[in-house]
């Protein structure tokens, strides 16, 4: 038992936490959170197994996590944009009614 | 060594889309944004082309590589080509060029807000970059980056109509799209870990039965289904596609979902075949004949067209569906060799052309007519008669009648379930067609009742227009592509040997 | 499970429907206990590609392996994810150019003390140290993408307030966003020519091009993930306008 | 190296519950500290893990960005910011400035 090993499991706990949170949570942002909550999992699974070796680090998971953190921040981007543009015009149509 | 593996064919394909994507950024807004468009698009048409004539002429029993950097396949990465993703790639091509045509005049600031041009284009070649990277991806974590890419880009495009539908529609797509690639990446995470290297076909040399390899099947599995969106997993395609503009509708019927499935065909035969069982893919049958079935009744109480013609989309993705049970009770092994994937492929293809000619003719008659309802349609042929020919000769191809594409393509499925002897998928695909009928002639009848009455009173509404409801004369160009790919779609059935040799080179390349 | 979608800012965490409850913990526990016992059965390969890596690693031109793989061994990768960001920015920026120059210093009189301290020391600090972080990248931990990021975070400082905006619409802006895209592509391939294969660095000049791509790279970074935030910051023009245009249903 | 392994279970049990709690906090603003927060523990354990790259950008990116950008949004769609563009829609920006103080 090495704690890269701990870590791998922290790693799919996380990404089952995130994916229970996609499932069930009702909110856009909530659902965003839980996405990310995901990929931290995963990104923490591939660097830990970058280390399952204790004497050898192997830095082709970590460039991967690395491509991975900033396609994640470009989806979580886009999203709330999105999400910021549907409350935008549920607003405007709100005070359009009043 | 030979030509295409050392040309710069192939990374120009993808280098292409990518440069136009920043060309277009660049120029903004301009009288010559069409016209370079449309020069871009036949330059990669003509890109693709010849390498699909390369590819046929040396007609080689083995899949292309092209390594990039020089460092070869587990250190760097490398594009492969083989029979199925050359036949992907040229469709790409022929849409690319055909919608791009299309967009042109309906980006052109008569039926849209002109500054939608100025994201669309760009966002558009993006996403035909990704797919041609996609289709031509041998890195397992490339194919990643190549689904973001195309993930997003769709997302963005759909929310482009920018009504609150339009942009719900675009937050569900995005959130099970991220989902699903979060999914695959996992199953990546999981392959490397027990194989130790990124490339498919070194994975594919030590896959075994091992557990890791099952559980990143599955993975892949669900997470590409959420995708491709199989029936349970559905219920984002519809008003995805239903509520973007028409181009994008249509490329997103034709060939986005498709990539998706070409990942998916690609794990479950090439790269994890042994770790596949039968029950699962019965499973992925049964799935796709509820898709057919549910996906039918939809379309047919569907009251929006593109909601019907989006509906269709994933009763059609039923039938691909059925490949898997198909393909893998004939060889035993679970190949994609044999009739059920030739049959799979064809509908692949027929139902590319035959979907995004009847979005484009969809599209022109909603133009045309200032309206989505169906019910507003009465009588329609006699102002847009090609525009309905077209949505006639689609439909025929969805339904499967001769001679079309689509009678081809359903044609062998059924000789096939027939030989294999599971006699029960022959029912769901005959139903399937009836059902296809039933709400394809629902809108034709429609629109080809003369009721003379209503002509007339259509007529004296047209000419004094009082609702919002706001019609547009269709441009002769777009009516034109319509027709265009609806006469490939018949061309595809009259001439049915030509793709069935380029199918045959597909079995043969992947018998290897 | 994506039917609901709220946006409504007060409202329970869960969903209530407890039918996709139930069965979700059921899923979500199910694929936890299966990949679990994955981890702990499975030896796996051992060591990945980790020996292929330092084998190559002085034909790479550079010493740090995470730089050598992200920018050479897999620059495709970062070439198509640099992409993906480019499809994010171009998704979110208006469209309309204001026709306001690139770069512009407003006198404001009000001024916060504790904001504008922070303007004027933490954030040269921070562009110098990410030019060292861009530097250093070749043989130690930094690199394009940290860099960015950091200087996205100072931009994000800088224009908190009102005094400095960047016109994220201007042309020379829309050169400096696709800067790294273009400069990626002419560079790889350009090298078609000179090496005979796609982004193929030629070994004396390899480091060099490395850090030529990975300046361009941190510039559109930096530019595409404070334009991001600005987005959010100051679009409200921007919906407004989309919502008026005639949408064709 | 028994401190070692503490620190390691620490770490992972305060990244789960901070996990757990960035998804179903009551309050929005709080999901969002505590993703901050579960972004910062996890590029030190990354750091741990001998990951010193992704470590920082981690921090840099996935925490301080997306922190920002969330937090941004999170802006535009609390509820009391509709009182404050009421009086002067055209207005938008200096009133963007009074309830970016209250943050």
């Amino acid at each position: 038992m090495t704690s890269a090993l701990f870590y791998s499991m922290a790693g799919l706990a996380l990404f089952a936490i995130g994916f229970f949170g996609v499932v069930v949570a009702s909110h856009v942002m909530r659902k965003i959170l839980a996405l990310n909550v995901m990929g931290v999992g995963i990104f923490m699974f591939l660097i830990a197994l970058a280390k399952r070796n204790p004497l050898v680090v192997d830095p082709l998971p970590h460039a991967l996590v690395l491509t991975g953190i900033v396609i994640a921040v470009a989806g979580t981007a886009l999203a709330l944009n999105l999400m910021v543009r549907i409350h935008h015009i549920d607003q405007s149509s709100q005070e359009q009614s009043k | 060594m030979n030509d295409l593996s050392s040309s710069l064919l192939l990374p120009a394909i993808v280098f292409l889309p990518l440069l136009a994507a920043i060309i277009a950024y660049l120029i903004g807004q301009n009288r010559l944004q069409g016209p370079i468009n449309i020069c871009f698009s036949l330059a990669q048409f003509l890109l693709i082309g010849l390498t699909t004539l390369l590819f046929l002429h040396e007609k080689t029993d083995q899949s292309e590589r092209y390594i990039i950097g020089g460092w070869g396949a587990p250190l760097g990465i490398d594009l492969i080509v083989d029979g199925f993703s050359i036949l992907m790639l040229a469709l790409t091509g022929l849409l690319t060029l055909l919608i791009t045509l299309y967009s042109a005049s309906y980006f052109s600031g008569k039926y849209s807000a002109s500054d939608k041009s100025l994201r669309f284009w760009p966002l558009w070649w993006l996403l035909i970059s990704g797919l041609s990277a996609l289709f031509m991806s041998a890195d397992a974590f490339n194919i990643y980056v190549c689904l973001e890419i195309i993930g997003l880009s769709a997302a963005a495009l759909v929310a482009l109509q920018g009504n609150r539908a339009a942009l719900q529609a675009a937050l569900r797509y995005l959130l099970v799209g991220l989902l699903g690639s979060l999914f695959y990446l996992f199953a990546i995470a999981i392959l490397y870990r027990s194989h130790g290297t990124l490339d498919l076909m070194q994975i594919a040399e030590t896959t075994n039965h091992s557990f890791p390899d099952k559980v990143a099947m599955i993975l892949i599995t669900i997470g590409l289904l959420l995708k491709i969106a199989l029936f349970p997993l559905h219920f984002w395609l519809p008003p995805a596609h239903a509520n973007a503009p028409t181009p994008v509708s249509a490329i997103l019927s034709a060939l986005v979902v498709k990539a998706s499935l070409y990942i998916l065909i690609k794990f479950w035969f090439d790269v994890l075949g042994e770790t596949t069982t039968l029950g699962a893919s019965q499973v992925l049958g049964a799935l796709g004949g509820a898709g057919i079935i549910y996906g039918s009744w939809c379309a047919f109480r569907a009251t929006q067209l593109k909601l019907l013609i989006a509906y269709s989309t994933v009763a059609q993705l039923g039938y691909i569906f059925l490949l898997f049970p198909l393909s893998e009770y004939s060889m035993g092994v679970s190949s994609f060799t044999g009739s059920a994937s030739q049959a799979a492929v064809y509908f692949i293809v027929a139902h590319a052309c035959a979907k995004a000619a009847m979005f484009l003719a969809a599209g022109n008659l909603i133009l045309a007519q200032g309206d989505g309802e169906i019910a507003q349609l009465k009588g329609i042929a006699v102002r847009e008669p090609l525009n309905v020919l077209v949505f006639a000769i689609a439909g025929i191809s969805l339904i499967g009648l001769p001679p079309s594409a689509g009678f081809i393509a359903k044609w062998l499925l059924l000789t096939t379930a027939i030989e294999s002897g599971q006699w029960w998928w022959v029912i769901v695909v005959i139903t399937g067609g009836l059902l296809g009928a039933m709400y394809l002639f629902k809108v034709l009848s429609l629109a080809f009742s003369t009721d003379p009455a209503v002509i007339e009173s259509r007529a004296v509404k047209s000419t004094a227009p009082v609702s919002s409801v706001s019609s547009v004369p269709v441009s002769n160009v777009m009516t034109t592509v319509a027709l265009i790919l609806a006469l490939i779609t018949l061309a595809l059935g009259f001439n049915a040997e030509f793709i069935l040799n380029i199918s045959n080179t597909v079995s043969e390349v992947n018998d290897i | 499970m994506f039917n609901k979608l709220d946006i409504e800012y007060d409202g329970p965490p869960v969903d209530k429907s407890a039918l996709s409850l139930i069965a979700s913990v059921l899923v979500a526990g199910l694929l936890l206990a299966v990949t679990i016992t994955i981890v702990l059965s499975d030896k796996g390969h051992n060591t990945g590609l980790a020996t292929v890596i330092t084998q190559n690693i002085e034909l790479s031109g550079v010493t740090n392996p995470v730089t050598a793989v992200l920018l050479n061994f897999r620059a495709y990768d970062t070439l198509l994810e640099i992409a993906v960001l480019l499809v994010v920015v171009l998704a979110i920026l208006p469209t309309r150019d204001h026709h306001t120059p690139f770069f512009k210093r407003i006198e404001v009189n009000k001024q916060n003390l504790v904001l504008s301290a922070l303007q004027c020391w933490i954030a040269p600090a921070v562009v110098i140290f990410a030019g060292y972080l861009l530097w250093a990248g070749a043989h130690q931990p930094g690199g394009a993408f940290q860099a960015g990021a950091l200087l996205a975070g100072a931009s994000v400082l800088l224009f908190q307030s009102d005094t400095y905006q960047i016109n994220y619409t201007s042309p020379i802006a829309r050169v400096l966003l696709v800067l790294s895209l273009g400069v990626f592509i002419t560079i790889g391939t350009a090298l078609i020519w000179f090496e005979g294969s796609l982004l193929t660095y030629p070994l004396a000049f390899s480091g060099l091009l490395i850090l030529l791509i990975e300046t361009c790279a941190t510039v559109s970074i930096t530019l595409a993930l404070a334009s991001l935030y600005s987005s959010f910051i100051a679009n409200e023009n921007l919906s407004i306008t989309d919502n008026k245009h005639r949408t064709i249903e | 190296m028994n401190l070692v392994v503490i620190f390691d279970a620490l770490l992972i049990f305060s990244m789960l519950t901070l996990g757990w709690m960035s998804i179903f906090s009551l309050s929005l603003f709080r999901c969002i500290v505590f993703f901050v927060c579960l972004g910062l523990l996890a590029a030190i354990a990354w750091g741990q893990l001998g990951a010193f790259d992704v470590a920082i950008a981690e921090a840099a990116i996935g925490a301080g960005i997306t922190g920002a950008l969330l937090l941004a949004a999170w802006n535009r769609i609390r509820p009391h910011r509709t009182k404050a563009i009421e009086p002067n829609l055209t207005n938008a920006k200096t009133s963007q400035k009074d309830t970016k103080e209250h943050v």
